[in-house]
């Protein structure tokens, strides 16, 4: 097995450790100091057999401080958020909201940028920030020209079979109040900015 | 009582101490600035004088007292110390060796309540001040007290005739008193009956516990009263009259031989759910189990054929010595005894409510009593252990852990027996089957003599544990194998890795409950439940077999998860406690009671409805009400209530509380001291 | 009656049948559902990954859109509590939704810092007065299986179906969900309801895969091949969901599965409330049929059929019961009157 | 005067369930504010209304009561009686102009040391929010209450 060595974050680092900068960034109550490492929500997740650690396995590396491990993790961008996990957890830990959480912290800290789900997900609110609504068409030729360019053929016949029963628009529906959410979002991201600069974690 | 209402006058001599407990009270509050201010601040209150010590605890603490007491001609004696829980008593001896009656004691607690939970050295000295002051006022309306002294019934009930039950009852009866022993069922034996073999050991658990069942039977001392319950208590420690509903057997005991030809004769075959964990058959008239204590069998109404459809009477037609009595009606009983003992067991988790792990649902998904069932050589399968189709033996068998246990869905705690249990299956399915045995646990946990030992010998013969709380049962297979099997899926927590495992058949080790009516058990005997409704016991530490209630004792798994070895405990500590209420013949009880002023009483019975102990009588003739001081246990509510403030309480009168309320108010926190000036 | 009603990107484009139907289903059932003005994406799974406050600013701009709409000016909208109901029929825009909502409440820190977003855009949302509810929980709860009854002309008998729940309306437990978080059986009360013969599926609260599809297919796939499979096995004609997430995942990408696995399933894949509309007797076209890509028609071939073959009852589920062996523990179920 | 202002709240506690409670935070080591000074009675049933109003009358600011979680009563339901009263008071109180938030019933089990002493903390700053609680303001209602009742000891 390969050696590990963990710093003892709290004394090297007067700042916040990670397992509660981790809680204190996830709505509601996380319950992650809770976690009795019994493996419900490894042995629960439909992907589990694919991620690199189990959310349990990452839950020990987070008490650990290991930061970057948990960090590099494929495990949250497997999450499909089906919430096994969290229903039967026995300890009530909020385990698919601390995947929301990780995969925040991933994108922030820049950890991801060989990922192609964070991507999806910037795709996907790029729509959402412009009109306000999700656009599935333009999602899916966008993100697929980018990460997947040979797979296009075949997402192109699904991609017919739903024009042929009017299931995909080519234009997008734009919200009227588009220039209020717009003003909405850029102060939420103007608040998120401050705490990213003041160590608000909680907002983060 | 003029005495008390002229306090301003009253020539008290009141001591006051201030116990530094080493550093845990003097490290926070200022021990010598409080005693000064009561000396000073408290004279007018009748304060004679105030030391600091120590350890007012020790031995030369309390002879400060003493001698205080016989020197300075002390009539009452406050205490700032730790809570009065831990050393009230101490306080009140020392003061009784001196001469003084110990109920003029008061016991302020500036420990738990002050030094420990506050950090600010002004605020908390304050704070003890207000404390103390408030006791010292409250002790001036002390009045000298004489504990209750209750003779004590030499007869016990118990309640329950599972293996807790069985041996306190024989304990007892074999000090040669009269037990009355309680049970639901037909028969005694409990759960213990229904195993096959017992951890570690291995013993056959008929084996060890028949004997104790005869004995049970045919002690002389014990009456046995099997298909009974108790349906109401009076009275109070020492003297208790309890109600039993003797359900009717249909079965005349004097003339049966406990043959069983009815049994065999009766046509109606019904699934056994409680001896045989709805896993096998009994008839509508039978005995539980061919050993069952007593022999005598009951016809079960509801499933017979003659009492639902008027025809059959077979039992009747075969009974070689007419011991069948359609005709027998509920009987009620009343028996005087002097303690009662709880017994009652525990029910074993609803595996139906975790829908994923397919009980009900998946055939060849069994319970944990299910399973002993199976195992044991006298039950459905006559021991061979197979599939739900009865003749198939499988090739792998899971056992789950922590099923209903240590989890907040269900139950939060930890079952206690589940890991042991769990490896005694894995070591009977091994030796009977030579199956693949699968253990899925959170943490094994086998603390108590010879356990671990035991865990040992299982890991030894190959039984293959997997560190990971189940996640699912499910037949729905996805990977070749898999077909036609169980597949549990799991988290090997130590491999760090999902795995699915096919296997034949899927033991769930399903938790320990409080019985479903224990709530309604605990508010019949008076006594209390915890939130998971297991009774509460006096102390959990110190008086564990003991309840709030004086003469209700509890042993067994009626007060929590435990295995056989500590339920046998329980039950002979619990006889042990009776027994000594017994020899004493007598028992003093704290005079903390409610009485009523007759002249003041106006007749109008609106305490008579609040008391829960039935305490107050109501006599008609002089339309007054009165308390009865035994069976008051001092909870006040009575006086609380009373209109006319007829009713007054040793130990906790209006004066004394009024008095304490003051006391604490004569301080304001914000350094403002007016009251204090304005006062002195 | 009288709902709000958030219909959810989905369900303007790509889940249309769902809400053509609902609206169909709706006028059937006489109850009202009055769109919510300009409401915008709930983010689904998302934005959540990325900005939090943005993400809950995103709903909360909804949820105070509906605060002003339903619960100012109640008129019908308001639940026994004095909460006003907002209707989502696609189980996450359902879920974020309420997520939001509770989370907010408990979360002194991010609501106020939500609000202080919200105020950008002029809006302001006080947690806890929009009650969130999922379409299939309020048409069981509000309506009743007798009133559905009622309108029942055309029962499904003979129809096999499967009925599948996904994740996000049962999960997680947030208070006033289905009756259970793996084994709900709402939807099988409701198919059989309509005549339907309810098929056992115990993969029924497993997840379709998500976006799964979008991000690393062959783990959506896998995920999908199970659902189908475990159906097929289970001899369904057809399965019957309440999410436009697993009717996307579930009928666009079945043919793919069977491209990748060698696999030859041909389920159809409906919406409960286009099952509810041929029992009530409308037309299928008015319900969105053929819209789906995996062809409903030998479904409705099958309803069709046996048309007025009413009067023979829908065979029961067969219970497990052998004459030999161990007799099974007894369910809740057994003692259940069929409908 | 807010800044500075330290309310004085008497806690009335059941010596089965919330004085232990209380106990237990100090074995357990909790801080809490030191605002609150408790008194020990037998059962939360044994609360005189009148001990209430002699409290806030001879300068506390607040009263808190705390007894067994129900159904866990000592005295087995003496506790719903607690409550019963409890919510009377509260209503006679603000009835009396004296705002409803001065006085609070909790329930805390003998293993809720640290719930105690959260509601404790909790109170405080309710209470101190409140400010000092100006009973003179009411007193003469009150002294229709008491001398009724003092009339009746008197008559002993």
């Amino acid at each position: 097995m390969e050696e590990i060595t963990v710093s003892i974050p709290d004394t090297v680092k007067p700042k916040l450790r990670f397992l509660e900068e981790v809680s204190a960034a996830t709505p509601g109550v996380s319950r992650l100091e809770m976690c009795i490492q019994c493996g419900t929500c490894g042995g629960s997740c439909p992907s589990g057999a694919d991620m690199d650690h189990t959310p349990r396995a990452l839950f020990a590396m987070i008490r650990a401080g290991m930061r970057d491990d948990v960090l590099q993790s494929n495990a949250p961008w497997y999450c499909v958020s089906c919430y096994y996990c969290m229903v039967r957890c026995p300890q009530e830990v909020h385990v698919t909201d601390l995947m929301y959480t990780l995969k925040r912290m991933a994108i922030r800290e820049g950890y991801t940028d060989h990922e192609a789900a964070p991507d999806f997900s910037q795709t996907f609110i790029g729509y959402v920030e412009q009109y306000g609504r999700s656009f599935e068409l333009g999602l899916a030729t966008r993100f697929h020209l980018a990460h997947s360019p040979l797979r296009k053929v075949g997402i192109g016949t699904l991609a017919l079979d739903m024009f042929a029963r009017d299931r995909l628009s080519f234009v997008p529906t734009r919200i009227k109040g588009m220039d209020g959410l717009h003003a909405i979002l850029e102060k939420a991201k103007a608040i998120t900015r401050d705490a990213e600069l003041t160590g608000g974690t909680q907002l983060l | 009582m003029s005495d008390e209402l002229n306090l301003e006058n009253a020539e008290e001599r009141i001591g006051v101490y201030i116990c530094h407990c080493g550093t845990n009270i003097a490290g926070t509050v200022d021990v010598a600035e409080v005693r000064e201010w009561a000396e000073k601040r408290l004279k007018s209150r009748g304060v004679v004088l105030a030391r600091d010590y120590k350890f007012m605890c020790s031995s030369l603490g309390q002879e400060l007292i003493e001698k205080d007491i016989t020197e300075n001609r002390l009539t009452r004696v406050v205490v700032a110390a730790c809570s009065p829980h831990l050393h009230e008593n101490t306080f009140r001896t020392a003061c009784k060796r001196a001469g003084l009656n110990p109920y003029l004691c008061e016991l302020v607690s500036i420990r738990e309540q002050v030094s420990w939970v506050h950090t600010d050295k002004h605020a908390a000295t304050d704070k003890a001040k207000a404390v103390l002051s408030g006791g010292v006022e409250r002790v001036r309306h002390h009045q000298p007290l004489e504990p209750l002294r209750v003779p004590i019934h030499p007869a016990t009930l118990v309640v329950g005739g599972g293996i807790a039950g069985i041996q306190t009852a024989l304990e007892i009866a074999d000090a040669g008193r009269r037990v009355y022993l309680v049970e639901r069922e037909p028969s005694i034996g409990g759960h213990m009956s229904q195993f096959d073999k017992t951890f570690p050991t291995l013993d056959c658990s008929a084996c060890i516990l028949t004997p104790k069942m005869v004995s049970a039977g045919m002690h002389p001392n014990i009456t046995l009263m099997t298909w009974s319950e108790v349906t109401k208590v009076d009275g109070y420690v020492g003297n208790f009259a309890v109600t039993i509903k003797q359900k009717a057997r249909c079965v005349k005991t004097d003339l049966c031989t406990g043959c069983g030809i009815c049994q065999e004769k009766c046509p109606k075959k019904v699934i056994d759910e409680v001896y045989e964990a709805g896993l096998g058959y009994r008839k509508a008239v039978y005995t539980p189990f061919p050993q069952a204590v007593p022999k005598f069998p009951v016809i079960d109404k509801p499933n017979c054929t003659y009492f639902q459809k008027g025809t059959c009477k077979a039992c009747e037609k075969f009974c070689p010595t007419n011991a069948i009595d359609f005709n027998q009606q509920d009987e009620l009983i009343t028996v005087e005894v002097g303690n009662i003992v709880l017994a009652t067991g525990y029910d074993l988790f609803d595996a139906r409510r975790i829908p994923h792990y397919g009980y009900g649902r998946l055939a060849n998904v069994f319970t944990s009593l299910e399973f002993e069932r199976l195992t044991n050589a006298a039950g459905p399968t006559n021991g061979n252990i197979v599939l739900r189709d009865g003749k198939t033996t499988p090739k792998v068998v899971g056992i789950v852990h922590c099923v209903g246990s240590r989890d907040r869905n269900y139950n939060n705690y930890c079952s206690a027996i589940c890991c042991m249990q769990s490896l005694k299956f894995a070591h009977l399915v091994k030796e009977r089957t030579g199956a693949t045995v699968y253990n899925f646990y959170i943490d094994m946990r086998t603390a108590a003599k010879a356990y671990d030992e035991f865990y040992q010998r299982v890991l030894e013969e190959g039984t293959l544990f997997v560190r990971g709380r189940v996640a699912e049962v499910t037949d729905a297979a996805r990977l070749p194998g898999e077909e036609g099997k169980l597949i549990i899926q799991v988290e090997d927590t130590l491999a760090g890795k999902q795995r699915r495992i096919p296997v034949d058949m899927v033991v769930l080790s399903a938790g320990l409950q409080s019985r479903h009516d224990s709530k309604e058990v605990a508010k019949l005997f008076g006594i209390s439940c915890s939130a998971d409704a297991w009774f509460i016991e006096k102390h959990p530490k110190l008086d564990p077999v003991s309840t709030m209630t004086d003469g209700v004792f509890i042993a067994g798994c009626c007060t929590g998860p435990k295995d056989i070895p500590n339920s046998v405990s329980q039950g002979a500590a619990a006889a042990a406690r009776v027994l000594t209420y017994i020899d004493r013949g007598e028992i003093t009880l704290e005079p903390v009671r409610a009485s009523i002023n007759e002249m003041k009483c106006s007749g109008c019975r609106i305490c008579n409805n609040l008391c829960p102990f039935n305490a107050i009588l109501f006599h008609a003739d002089r339309m007054v009400s009165e308390v009865n001081a035994a069976l008051c246990q001092g909870c006040g509510t009575c006086v609380a209530a009373c209109p006319a403030g007829a009713i007054s309480g040793t130990g906790f009168s209006n004066e004394q509380i009024m008095s304490q309320i003051e006391g604490l108010l004569l301080l304001n926190l914000n350094g403002a001291r007016e009251k204090e000036l304005a006062y002195a | 009656m009288k709902y709000g009603y958030y219909p959810g990107c989905s369900l303007e484009r790509n889940a249309a049948a769902y809400d053509i139907s609902t609206r169909a289903v709706a006028r059937t059932l006489g109850f009202e559902l009055d769109e919510l003005d300009d409401w915008n994406c709930c983010g689904a799974t998302e934005y959540i990954a990325i900005n939090k406050l943005a993400a809950y600013s995103l709903i909360g701009r909804n949820l105070a859109l509906a605060q002003q709409q339903f619960h100012a000016n109640g008129n019908g909208h308001l639940a026994a509590d004095g909460r006003a109901q907002l209707i989502a029929p696609c189980s996450a825009c359902f879920l974020n939704l309420r997520k939001a909502d509770r989370y907010l409440q408990e979360d002194a820190k991010l609501r106020d810092t939500t609000n202080e977003a919200l105020a950008a855009g002029g809006l302001h949302y006080d947690p806890g007065t929009v009650f969130v509810r999922h379409l299939l929980e309020m048409i069981v709860n509000d309506v009743g299986y007798d009133e559905v009854k009622r309108h029942v002309t055309k029962p499904l008998n003979g129809l096999r179906v499967a009925s599948y729940y996904g994740c996000l309306l049962v999960r997680p437990r947030l208070g006033g969900e289905l009756s259970d978080a793996e084994y709900p059986t709402e939807l099988e009360s409701l198919t059989k309801t309509l005549g339907a013969e309810v098929v056992d599926f115990p993969l029924k609260t497993h997840c379709c895969g998500g976006h799964m599809t979008q991000i690393s297919a062959e783990v959506a796939y896998e995920l999908i091949r199970r659902l189908l499979q475990n159906a097929t096995e289970y001899r369904a004609d057809v399965i019957v969901t309440i999410c436009p997430m697993c009717q996307l995942n579930l009928d666009a990408y079945q043919t793919r599965v069977n491209q990748h696995f060698g696999t030859n399933f041909n389920l159809p894949i409906l919406y409960f409330t286009q099952l509810m509309g041929l029992a009530f007797g409308l037309e299928p076209k008015t319900l969105g049929f053929g819209k789906e890509i995996v062809s409903a028609e030998n479904a409705l071939i099958k309803i069709q059929r046996s048309p007025e073959s009413a009067a023979a009852p829908a065979p029961s589920r067969p219970r497990k019961k052998k004459e030999e062996g161990l007799p099974m523990p007894r369910m809740p179920e057994d003692e259940e009157v069929t409908a | 005067m807010s800044e500075t202002f330290e309310p004085v709240i008497i806690g009335f506690t059941c010596n089965w369930c919330s004085y232990r409670a209380a106990d237990l935070a100090g074995t357990a080591r909790v801080k809490y504010a030191p605002n609150v000074r408790l008194i020990r009675m037998m059962c939360s049933g044994r609360l005189d209304p009148t001990f209430v109003m002699k409290a806030l009358s001879g300068g506390a600011d607040g009263v808190l009561i705390t007894g067994c979680h129900p159904g866990e009563c000592h005295y087995i339901e003496q506790n719903y009686k607690a409550l019963r009263r409890f919510i009377l008071l509260k209503r006679t109180l603000t009835q009396m102009g004296i705002e409803p938030g001065r006085i609070k019933l909790v329930w805390a089990s003998a293993a809720e040391g640290v719930k105690l002493a959260e509601e404790i903390s909790k109170m405080v700053e309710e209470v101190r929010a409140l400010g000092p609680l100006n009973w003179n303001g009411h007193d003469q209602t009150f002294e229709v209450f008491e001398t009724s009742k003092v009339s009746e000891l008197e008559a002993a």
